[in-house]
């Protein structure tokens, strides 16, 4: 293999290249769903899997999600460590009954003796003008049911970071690609990128002493423009990058929050019973005294996926984000 | 009690059923047919309906172009994206004119071909993949089903409309389609099986296109063919040469009529080819070789209808260029129509998510309605 | 029919006699699912229809609830009101695509053309001693899910109103029955048993000035105890039964919590990314300057339901609930 | 390009499948046997393996008595529920013998019979029943994997687990047991649909057992058997006798043999009959007449076997008394180790959710351990 210096790669072909590493290292990893043989997926995140590891470890599946998933419980049970992918977002809804009851229990099931580490690709999210069905961000029913860890990459190098992190865990892991991010670029070294160690660790993206914006996936770009445009309006907005749903990390965010005194979540999924609740419930538990004003949430409307023409009406966007943090009860 | 008192120990055991199993039918239902039906270019051929046949054909004619415009539709920015029906439009089109007014239509997200041979509007039909409103039309009005994406999905729902249907005593018969690749949806199974239990009036038409994307059909299935699987539910299958609208059309006549008459669901597999790739956006060099695309193309289901009816007099000359003609007037006011940008209201987002808007939901209007409102006077 | 007084009723022949009245009322009502036949539905709710209405009105269908759930929105397409059973929380989850991708969507699709006026029943929760599966408090998913009615009755009489106005509704409606209460008995006029007009508006079940509890369904009688209990400690709390999370009757609740300025909200779904988080979150956001102390949650815990012998930990008792109602912030 | 330009026009047309087309396999596969293959009181029962049959027997009175005590242990609340296979125990014992050490079992909720008889402890196979934690043995160590409540679910799973066995070369069979009701689920048609794809070293065993719950076969379906099922996803189907358990045996085995051997995967529906209710807390007058149940009782599995046998000269009384004896002994180990009630330490709620606690769970943790430190002091 050449040696890539440092230079510009896109979302997808860090998961490829997460993919193939773990692969590569790892006999026992293998990479089932719809397409993602020949074609290398939809998306081509697979791109290449087949003809490195054959189709034996890099699977076309039959057309039918429950028995993707429920294949890959048995899988794992024989000591196997598959990669489902989900074509899309809604795709993963026929999967649902062997996700919360089987995939997210088996562990607690068995008292530990029958650990599934399967790990569930879901590209998720709109902004990529997707019709019906296309642009879920089906996140809520995910960090809803115990037993799962809720993983989800905003950066080229999480992307990497975290599905390397997401196939070795023991555990059964929803890794949600933000679609709309697949083709961001960024600078990051190929040739020795990087693993995170564990799952679970939030990050302060952009330091700032204003407020909080918490947000993950596909709504950290949007964030961090905003964050920029707010200097003129005279705020500085720290941002917190979640990474991942499950586990929560409360402390990166509390410590954040009790230092700016006041939040916003953004998040793309409908508001309305969405993980932004759960974030703004447990912050204001945490830090009640701390807070200037309440925790605000700009969130996808409560209706179903726009249609792609309407969209960016729902989507939170950067205007939206400065109203709110307008909202903040400034004057007090 | 020891085995010496049981009475007719041993020997005297009858090899007969246990008390309370039959098999559920006297026999097994028929057994697909071994080779896709076949009309065109057969002795069958003889008995054409030349009526029909014109109409089959110029149906056809206008499906090609359809697809060509669609197509092109997409290379302009005015189509989000479209699956083609290249090389399907016999089944297209005989599934559309197999129906009665009052029947009623269950297609895929494919299948907007269908839907614009049964008459509708083809803007309509095309509004969900413009990136316009999810439909376009109001099913009730034309009796076609929002067309579904996820896959399969529609076929319970063909179940249940046929069944109500016939419990409120209507003549109502529904025709589902589904792709090979559909078939191996649970959602499949279990509407085949309520189908044939409640005897509903349905028919089930899966298209085998050979492919699901980039899968083909020997990674999805190891059955002999698609057809078979009707077995296991207690309904007739059938297998028609998908390209062969005559064959396709009798045969779903024959199945319909079944249906209308009280003899419950039928599963027809259809073996067809898509030419074109899944959809604009996918590349179909990676997964299938030029060659099998083109052997495909010499068994066109167009050029093997307008062979057989210019063989057999049914149509002329002037019946073609009538066709041709009747398809470019069609395309024309397409590509029109689909040219000037269609007006949304944004504030339909909220419109129809409830029969009445929930307070959060009239709350979350007025912010969109404000920023609208703002970025006018901006 | 001869006229029954006010007698004792339990909810489940409230419920049973809530579709009796229906379908009587009401040609186009069916009423299917497995068992509901000549059983009567495991819980026997649906006891006696089949022989009032004959086995077209009162369907025992194949084993499948994707299906179940699909030939009723064909059905419903074509102008009837299912009313499905799910025979437990757990059930349901194969019916997931079709509820969400489908039932929940269908009116939105087709703006508005197309309405699907089915009622589906989920008996859920635990504390019946079920063996796994058979106790899911499935709410969250539900709720997360915009296009659907989240109904649930915590007395006798309301499971005749709200089950009678949920079928009357033109919206998809999941009805969750809590399967503890089904045995729960009350005074109840059998002979002219009142609907209730509409969905969405929650009940003050208890009046009180010192803190607010929040709560639906299985948790209702709990917090009534509890709240009887903490008058010992010198607390008068309030008790707002929501009797539907969507719509979520925010101006009963925050009007309430404003008036006591402390709230805790109960129930026993999971906490994390469950109903109280939206319901806490909305709450603080209305009410925070009438807050003394952040809204606390008492739920249960974020693990898969446990086994019977275990359930009584997992589950919200009085005990708990007071300890909550204590971290209130008192001494402020 | 006219028609007259075309080649080959009209009658020069050779019906011919279109290109790519061909069936999967060269013929159907073989159908079901037409009535349920016997073995017991037929001539085929020369054959039988007199120590083989000797196993069941004993294992068939084991069974029948560890029903009756489980019943019991309902009836005095040391078992929250239990679904009973009393009838069906020829098909339980069947299961679990044709299987070699390293093979693996997949249990419905119904089938702790299978488990014991496996060699499971009966108190370990119990643990989900009684109350207790969901699954009492370790899956790995016995090769049985955790009973499966939500019907249908674990099929996918044997079909995944024996394929993993098979890509590292490991000499796995994995049998899965249904029943006739769980054929419906949309899980049942994708395992045995992957199953076939895959050509997995996998047994399905139905045991139509005539209801599912209330709810009759005949509204369960309309194929001719479940057996018939197979045809759809090209494998064999054999319908089997289910109270005869040499016959059950026999079938099972060969399946076994092919699946072990490379064959793939075969779709096995055993008709029995649930003599008792659905579960203790079922009343099956309900649905069913007491007459059926009766001429059931008639073509017992026990009975069936020990008249065969010690007509045969290969069981006799000495033989029945020692199986009753060790059936007794069991019951009686069940009965005493049930009565003792289980220790649970409610600090498991949070050990196995994930390989490492979350800071929530901690925190829940903390919090029930302080409650329960309270109220051990109080
Ligand atoms: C439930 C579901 N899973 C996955 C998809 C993504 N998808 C769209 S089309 C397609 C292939 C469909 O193949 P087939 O059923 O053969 O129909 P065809 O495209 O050939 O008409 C897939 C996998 C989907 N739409 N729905
Ligand atoms: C997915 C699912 N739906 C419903 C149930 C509830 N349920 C438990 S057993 C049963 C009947 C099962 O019938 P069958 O498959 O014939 O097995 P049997 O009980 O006869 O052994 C039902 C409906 C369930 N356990 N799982
Ligand atoms: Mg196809
Ligand atoms: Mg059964």
């Amino acid at each position: 293999m050449t040696t890539v210096a440092v230079k510009p790669a896109t979302m997808a072909q860090a998961l490829g290249r997460a993919l193939r590493d773990a692969m590569a290292e790892d006999p026992t990893v293998h990479v089932m769903g719809e397409d993602v043989g020949a074609l290398g997926g939809v998306f081509r995140i697979t791109d290449g899997l087949v003809k490195e590891f054959g189709e034996e470890r890099c699977t076309d599946t039959p057309l039918a999600e429950a028995g993707i998933l429920g294949a890959a419980v048995g899988m794992a049970m024989y000591g196997l460590r598959p990669v489902v992918e989900m074509q899309f977002d809604a795709f993963a809804y026929p999967a649902f009954e062997q996700l919360i009851s089987h995939v997210s229990r088996m562990r607690n099931r068995t008292r530990g003796a029958m650990p599934l580490p399967i790990t569930i690709r879901v590209p998720y999210g709109g902004g990529i003008g997707g019709v019906e069905h296309h642009s879920d961000s089906s996140e809520a029913y995910y960090v809803a049911t115990p037993g799962l860890h809720v993983v989800t990459p905003a950066t080229v190098e999480d992307a990497y970071g975290l599905l390397r992190a997401s196939i070795a865990s023991d555990d059964p892991v929803v890794f949600l690609e933000p679609k709309r991010l697949y083709w961001s670029k960024a600078e990051w070294n190929a040739a020795a990128p990087a693993a995170v160690p564990g799952i679970g660790k939030a990050l302060v993206r952009r330091a700032g002493t204003s407020a909080t914006l918490i947000t993950y996936g596909p709504s950290l770009p949007v964030c961090l423009e905003a964050a920029e445009a707010a200097r003129e309006e005279g705020w500085d907005l720290e941002v917190v990058d979640l990474r991942s749903l499950v586990p929560f990390d409360e402390e990166t965010v509390i410590a954040s929050v009790r230092r700016t005194g006041r939040a916003v979540v953004v998040h793309e999924a409908n508001g309305f019973g969405g993980p932004g609740a759960e974030i703004a419930a447990r912050v204001t538990e945490r830090c009640f005294h701390h807070l200037e004003a309440p925790v605000l949430r700009v969130t996808g409307f409560d209706i179903p996926y726009p249609p792609p023409m309407l969209e960016k009406h729902h989507l939170p966007g950067v205007d939206r984000i400065l109203d709110t943090v307008a909202r903040l009860q400034w004057e007090n | 009690m020891t085995v010496q008192e049981l009475p007719g120990a041993g020997a005297s055991y009858r090899p007969t059923p246990p008390p309370s199993w039959r098999p559920r039918t006297q026999a097994a239902p028929l057994l697909p047919d071994p080779e896709p039906h076949r009309v065109l270019g057969t002795p069958a051929a003889e008995k054409l309906d030349p009526e029909l046949m014109r109409r089959c054909y110029a149906e056809l004619v206008r499906g090609r172009r359809y697809n060509a415009q669609a197509t092109a539709l997409t290379r302009q920015g005015r189509l989000a994206v479209y699956p083609s029906t290249v090389g399907q439009e016999a089944c297209e089109v005989a599934a559309a004119l197999v129906l009665a007014e009052q029947d009623w239509l269950f297609p895929s997200y494919r299948d907007t071909l269908a839907a614009v041979a049964r008459g509708l509007d083809p803007v309509q039909a095309l509004t969900l993949l413009r990136g316009d409103w999810h439909t376009g039309y109001d099913p009730r009005e034309h009796r076609i089903a929002p067309l579904s994406t996820p896959l399969a999905t529609q076929l319970p729902h063909a179940v249940g409309l046929a069944h109500a249907a016939r419990l409120r005593g209507d003549d109502v018969v529904a025709l589902a389609m589904v792709g090979d690749g559909g078939t191996s949806e649970g959602d499949f199974h279990e509407a085949l099986n309520f189908a044939a239990v409640w005897q509903a009036p349905v028919v089930f038409l899966v298209q085998n296109n050979g492919f699901a994307i980039s899968v083909p059909l020997a990674k999805q299935t190891a059955a002999p063919t698609l057809a078979h699987k009707a077995v296991g539910y207690g309904m007739p299958g059938r297998l028609v040469d998908g390209n062969d609208v005559a064959a396709v059309h009798e045969v779903l006549a024959e199945a319909v009529q079944r249906a209308r008459t009280g003899g419950g669901p039928t599963l027809v597999e259809a073996i067809t080819y898509r030419i074109d790739a899944h959809t604009n956006a996918d590349d179909a060099t990676r997964y299938r070789e030029d060659d099998e695309v083109a052997a495909w193309k010499e068994h066109d289901p167009v050029e093997l209808l307008e062979r057989e009816l210019t063989a057999r007099g049914i149509l002329d000359e002037a019946g073609i260029e009538a066709a041709k003609e009747s398809a470019e007037t069609m395309a024309a006011a397409l590509r029109e129509r689909m040219n000037a940008d269609p007006v949304l209201d944004p504030m339909d987002l909220f419109a129809h998510v409830y029969s009445e808007q929930t307070g959060r939901l009239r709350e979350q209007a007025a912010m969109l309605r404000a920023e609208l409102d703002a970025e006018a006077e901006a």
